[in-house]
């Protein structure tokens, strides 16, 4: 049986490499003819009715930009974990900061009273993330790998609960409203219900979708040009073997907190974005839960993997949304999908580890092999 | 080899154009709703699953309630549906069901969003798209003050109840020493807040969602030695927390405001250790609604809960608005905005910002007895 | 700050500490165990506990003590301590067991990196305490007073109970009796070994899976004894309950030397203690911030504790 | 034949660490392995003692198949290894890491028995039974572990490496005690890098070159061998 699965698995995996030659065979126009074409295709997505694809129970284009949002996140995270190699549970800190850095500075309700513009916020979100970031990889990026995932995970609820209690400053779950966005409103053309209102305020989503894929669209291709930089070679060389790496001159350390900031940046780009859509947040919205299904779908799609993590990030917050559509109440009990949501997760992440320890889609060609089977048994 | 693949991906292309065109076509037809034969939809919009269920299931029972009752009355009437929205209370879930609200030009009122937390995070959205909002039970003062235009509140608020339980504690029960405690959230700390207006209190402590241990609040509820306890919170934590409170030998009396009105709470307490709470609510005791308890417990099976008469109510000046031909959600506004009625817990005309007229509220104090929270006094009135 | 408060409230906050560090360290034991032989962070050891402070009041209510009963009488009220504390071991013992069958055993062959068991044991703590909170629709769950807690003796003015000395007391028993079993029985000795030189120990003859069957068993009991003390002391439980004490135990654990056995205890100790201190401070609202700092900071600039990290090293 | 290893081969990830190996030990016999650091021959002490599992080829002990065995099974059918860089238990003492030797045995007379023999052997460890094995020097850790490997009263014993890191005078009394032990009557497999005590100290032995055996025959034999002599003896 098990076998069998594992056999089935790999013609997949064959499948879907074969896909992958047969698209880097294809001529460059052509190559760039198709992703043209398919990044239309995402641009046009909330108004292409696909069968069954769109969720009934939720507004289709606020999944679109949910699941666009987390693939951000995925692909800082990815930085973090599918590059560099370091677990970083508490990722969810820098998503806050950067989520409260637009919400003190922008929104009237905060103490702070600046009430900066959204794109005024969001330099400033992404500096403090990254300092945040600078400040927690300094002293803690010199511990070992499992010691560092508890760490993270410390600052994490650390942040969350300085979010919750210190409510002088946030408001705590109460939270903070009228979060500013970009200007912008619809013109003509497009809709009209929507003719003259705001093109990011609270009513509609397609601006805050259109705006969120060209950040992705940027973010990837950035990430790409650092994966394959000297910057992407030296963590590359930590991740296999951070001794080896240091003998040759690899300063990992340096590396490794560039990767830290580099990861909270993108983590509170994101943030910024999620604030200024929410128009609204409080630290609910900030909890271990959030960041461990954060961790889960860079894990399961395929870390280091940018299609990986973005699989990932597609089942992790699609899926459940789309799951409300099947809603059922039974003997007057309403069951939520939404709930099951978690324990799916946990047992994927269980199955996944222990059958694939490389996730869904695993990276292919820079990685000689699974790192530790190579290595000789030591003892544990 | 190539070529085939170019084909297939033309292919894929194509058919996702031709999708995309068909999707138009179904939209449009969606969206032309006003045919015929009336149809339309109110949204119930909350908790029903979650922690805090109970409260979210009272409020759509109470509402179903009223929608069935018109449906059996007026069976060629024009046709309502109540969609029901779960929001597991949880505040970030609100916003991507507000905006599926909006996407549905078919709905044209809200009965919710049940807590006073989902609601900052989904009027701005609703109110942006001129749906209309009846909430039956987010008490919170401050949610009128947004500046909503579709905002209304079929109740009174925290600032009624607040200070009407700072007098129960005063007056009736004549605790000198108060301890405050709220729950950190929009609806516990606006009614801590209220409550901190009337009675000063020796000391003050949070306790945050989903705790369970509540042992260093405890010692400091010791040190302080009061003789009554104030919770402004849901009885998700309610209940454990006054557990361990009667547990760790605190015997203060035990006051909480409408969010502890829950078997929940005598169910998470333990009846002992709930025997004697005293918690306040905006909301008139069911019995004293006409027949709502009797059909409300003929309906469901069950007794009728905190906030179903409320929502029974606001679904029926819906029902109301329909009824005169109201099935747009601008008309609908406009009914609700200059509604005048009388209901079965009070009478509804809105002033501007959507409140009842705070005046009339009548709050009552409820006590467990016997494992059950039984109506005590309507509170005077300053 | 509240300076005046937190002296004042000196030796309350102590006492208090104290009790809720006991259970810290009960809990804690089982991190330093499977760290000890394993040198994995287990992860899930948290929702081990959480199971257990579940079956106490399932048990008592099965031989009729629901939420309001009263036991009366000495005899009654230590049945009742000792059929919580079976039901909770058992029942923590096995999901510990089944933890290490399904999210370790699975991988060990294939000797992955220690993060790859990181999230398989993430994975398996959110099954388990997500499959818990659906069982009991996430509502929490009571137990009934055990114990009326009353007087015993003041010191510095400080009233202590019996509950708070029952705690402590019982934890610190729980720990010795795993003290003795580790150095002085034969089946410890195989720990020992294992934990020491896993290798060498297969060749003594040592059932390497036996004994990490029997380390993940062993943390069990002792999280089972927690929740016992724990349902006692708080009364309530609920599906989430384990995450919050898990990390502060495993703080106390890397606080004392996690892999230490008597560091397990002293870090325990200590964390309420101090913990406490931060809540009589700051605010008691500032109680899990505090662990969380104490954390973070042992991580970053001792990551090896107080005593060393060694379940064996220097002597057990 | 007391122990027959018929074309073994192991891998450790891709890379193959043995070339189907066949060895034979029969009962009573001294038998050597040698060859230089990375030929294979802890790698086929793995094997026999079961912390390595092969990818293909058979183990065969005193008639019983015991290739995929676990590694605590074999010890219970007699196979005691003393493994190479001595691997005593650091944090115990000197008798604990002996009572260790027979985690798997019962008869408490024959314990004490073989615990007197061990100090007979040993006199070192008696004088040092309390000391935490840890603080040790080499010599006496490599006593120890050879000692514990003999409390299992094993069959066959698997010596790796005994005299590494020793001074010489003390490797001349390692490998007399060595002589000793298989006097009494224990079978004895031993890895040496010091390739002439080893070959003059064995009935038989086998040359192990980058995982495959390229040599075999009894000990004198080797000794005199010019290509043995050239490569392992280091005598011109």
């Amino acid at each position: 049986m098990m076998s069998k699965l594992r056999a089935l698995d790999n013609r997949r995996l064959g499948f879907l490499s074969g896909i992958g030659d047969r698209w880097h065979a294809l001529p460059k126009p052509w190559r760039i003819a198709f992703g043209l074409a398919f990044v239309v295709f995402l641009f046009a997505l909330p108004r292409i009715n696909i069968p069954f694809f769109r969720t009934v129970e939720t507004d289709f284009t606020t999944v679109l930009w949910t699941v666009a949002i987390y693939v951000l996140v995925a692909v800082g995270l990815n930085v973090v974990i599918g590059l560099a190699g370091l677990l970083d549970l508490g990722y969810i800190g820098f998503f806050a900061v950067g989520a409260y850095s637009v919400a003190l500075f922008g929104s009237p309700q905060s103490v702070l009273a600046t009430k900066y513009p959204w794109l005024v916020c969001v330099p400033i979100a992404i500096a403090l993330t990254m300092l945040s970031g600078v400040l927690l990889g300094w002293p803690t990026l010199r511990v070992r790998g499992d010691y560092l995932a508890i760490v993270t995970l410390g600052f994490g609820e650390l942040i969350r609960l300085i979010a919750e209690k210190g409510d002088a400053l946030t408001n705590g779950p109460r939270g903070i409203a009228e979060i500013p966005y970009p200007p912008g409103k619809w013109p003509a053309g497009v809709n009209s219900e929507w003719t003259g209102l705001d093109m990011f305020g609270p009513v509609t989503s397609l601006g805050w979708y259109w705006l969120t894929l060209v950040l992705v669209i940027v973010c990837m291709w950035a990430a790409r040009r650092i994966e394959h930089s000297r910057v992407g070679r030296a963590w590359l060389a930590i991740r296999e073997d951070e001794d080896a790496a240091e003998i040759m001159g690899v300063q990992a350390f340096r590396f490794k907190l560039w990767a830290f900031a580099i990861g909270a940046a993108l983590g509170g780009l994101s943030g910024a974005i999620f604030a200024g859509k929410q128009n609204f947040m409080s630290s609910g919205s900030f909890e271990l839960m959030t960041s461990i299904l954060f961790v889960a779908m860079v894990v399961i799609g395929g870390s280091g993997n940018l299609a990986g993590v973005t699989l990932g990030a597609i089942l992790v917050w699609y899926l459940p949304f789309k799951l409300q559509d099947f809603n059922i109440t039974i003997d007057g009990e309403r069951i939520n999908f939404t709930e099951y949501r978690l324990l799916l997760f946990g047992l994927a992440l269980i199955v996944i580890m222990t059958f694939r320890p490389q996730g869904l889609l695993p990276k292919r060609y820079r990685s000689s092999q699974p790192p530790a089977a190579a290595k000789e048994e030591v003892p544990v | 080899m190539r070529q085939k693949f170019v084909r297939a991906f033309g292919g894929a292309a194509v058919l996702a154009l031709a999708l995309g065109a068909s999707a138009a076509c179904a939209d449009d037809t969606k969206n032309s709703s006003s045919g015929s034969d009336c149809k339309v939809k109110i949204a119930f919009f909350g908790a029903l699953s979650g922690g805090n269920a109970n409260l979210g299931i009272n409020i759509k029972d109470g509402a179903k309630l009223a929608i069935d009752q018109y449906t059996k009355a007026n069976p060629n009437g024009c046709k309502i549906e109540l969609v029901q929205k779960d929001s597991q209370g949880d505040e970030k879930q609100a916003p991507a069901i507000a905006d599926a609200i909006i996407g549905d030009s078919s709905i044209i009122g809200v009965v919710g969003p049940a807590f006073s937390g989902e609601s900052k995070a989904a009027n701005p959205k609703l109110s942006g798209a001129g749906v209309t909002i009846i909430t039956p039970s987010a008490t919170n003062p401050t949610l009128a003050d947004q500046g909503w235009k579709t905002f209304h509140r079929a109740l009174g608020n925290d600032a009624a109840q607040g200070p009407a339980a700072g007098r129960y504690i005063k007056d009736v029960l004549k605790a000198q020493k108060v301890f405050v405690i709220d729950d950190t959230s929009e609806y516990g700390k606006g009614l801590a807040d209220q409550v901190k207006k009337v009675v000063t209190p020796v000391a003050t402590g949070t306790t945050s969602k989903g705790q369970t241990d509540f042992s260093a609040l405890i010692t400091a509820i010791k040190a302080a030695g009061p003789d009554a306890i104030y919770y402004g919170g849901y009885y998700a934590e309610g209940g454990p927390f006054l557990k361990a409170l009667r547990g760790q030998g605190v015997k203060a009396t035990f006051v909480g405001g409408d969010g502890l009105k829950d078997p929940g709470l005598i169910e998470g307490a333990g009846k002992e250790a709930a025997e004697g709470t005293v918690v306040t609510c905006p909301c008139v005791p069911p019995d004293k609604a006409g027949n709502f308890a009797a059909d409300y417990k003929a309906a469901t099976g069950q007794e009728a809960g905190t906030y179903s008469a409320e929502a029974f109510d606001a679904a029926n000046i819906f029902i109301e608005g329909i009824k005169a031909g109201n099935t747009t959600r601008a008309k609908m506004e406009a009914f609700v905005d200059g509604y005048n009625g009388k209901g079965i817990t009070t009478t509804f005309k809105f002033t501007d910002k959507g409140e009842i007229d705070l005046s009339a509220v009548a709050v009552w104090a409820y006590e467990v007895k016997d494992g059950k929270i039984v109506a005590k006094q309507e509170i005077p009135k300053p | 700050m509240q300076f005046e408060y937190w002296l004042d409230n000196f030796w309350s906050l102590t006492v208090g500490g104290l009790t809720q560090g006991a259970i810290y360290a009960l809990v804690a034991l089982g991190y330093t165990l499977v760290y000890g032989v394993l040198r994995l962070i287990n992860f899930a050891h948290s929702e081990v506990f959480m199971i257990g402070t579940f079956a106490v009041p399932i048990a008592w209510t099965a031989i009729g003590y629901g939420r309001d009963a009263h036991p009366s009488g000495l005899g009654s009220v230590v049945l009742l301590f000792a059929v919580g504390l079976i039901a909770a071991a058992l029942a923590s013992a096995a999901t510990a067991m089944l933890v290490e069958r399904v999210a370790y055993r699975p991988l060990r062959p294939k000797n992955p990196p220690s993060l790859i068991f990181l999230i398989t044991a993430i994975g398996a703590s959110v099954v388990l305490s997500e499959a818990v909170g659906l069982l009991v629709k996430r509502k929490p769950m009571g137990a009934m007073t055990l114990i009326q807690p009353k007087e015993v003796f003041t010191i510095f003015g400080t009233s202590v109970d019996n509950v708070q000395l029952l705690v402590v007391g019982a934890a610190i028993g729980m720990m010795l009796l795993l003290d003795q079993f580790i150095n002085r029985t034969r089946a410890g000795r195989g720990v020992r070994a294992v934990a020491q030189n896993p290798d060498a120990a297969a060749l003594m003859g040592v059932n390497r899976d036996r004994i990490i069957l029997m380390i993940f068993m062993l943390g069990g009991i002792m999280a089972g004894g927690a929740a016992l003390l724990y349902m006692i002391k708080v009364g309530s439980t609920k599906y989430d309950a384990g995450f919050l004490l898990g990390v502060k135990a495993f703080a106390a654990a890397v606080l004392g030397g996690i892999g230490n056995l008597r560091g397990a205890l002293l870090g325990g100790l200590l964390l309420g203690v101090v913990e406490n201190w931060g809540a009589g401070l700051i605010g008691d609202k500032w109680i899990d911030a505090t662990a969380f700092v104490v954390l973070v900071v042992i991580l970053m600039f001792r990551p090896t504790g107080l005593l060393g990290e060694s379940l064996g090293r220097a002597r057990a | 034949m007391l122990l027959e290893i018929e074309n073994l081969s192991l891998h450790y990830g891709r890379i193959q660490a043995l070339h189907g190996i066949s060895i034979e030990v029969g009962e009573g016999e001294i038998v050597a392995l040698i060859g230089a650091n990375g030929a294979g021959k802890s790698t086929t002490m793995r094997a026999i003692s079961g912390l390595r599992m092969p990818s293909s080829g058979k183990i065969r002990f005193a008639g019983h198949d015991i290739t995929r065995e676990r590694a605590d099974r074999r010890v219970v059918r007699g196979i005691s290894q003393s493994p190479e860089g001595r691997g005593i238990f650091p944090g115990m003492t000197v008798l604990e890491n002996l009572d260790m030797g027979c985690y798997t045995r019962k008869d408490r007379a024959g314990i004490k028995e073989d615990l007197e023999r061990v100090f007979g052997l040993f006199p070192r460890l008696s004088e040092r039974r309390k000391q935490v094995g840890g603080t040790m020097s080499g010599g006496e850790q490599q006593m120890l572990a050879i000692g514990r490997a003999l409390m299992a009263r094993p069959k066959l014993l698997l010596l790796d490496e005994p005299s590494m890191g020793l001074a010489p005078l003390l490797i001349q009394q390692i490998f007399t005690i060595i002589e000793e032990i298989n006097q009494q009557g224990t079978t004895i497999l031993l890895v040496e890098q010091n390739a002439q005590q080893a070959l003059s100290r064995a009935h038989r032995a086998y040359v192990l070159e980058t995982g495959q055996i390229v040599k075999t025959g009894t000990g004198a034999e080797l000794l005199v061998d010019p290509k043995v002599k050239d490569a392992y003896l280091g005598v011109a």
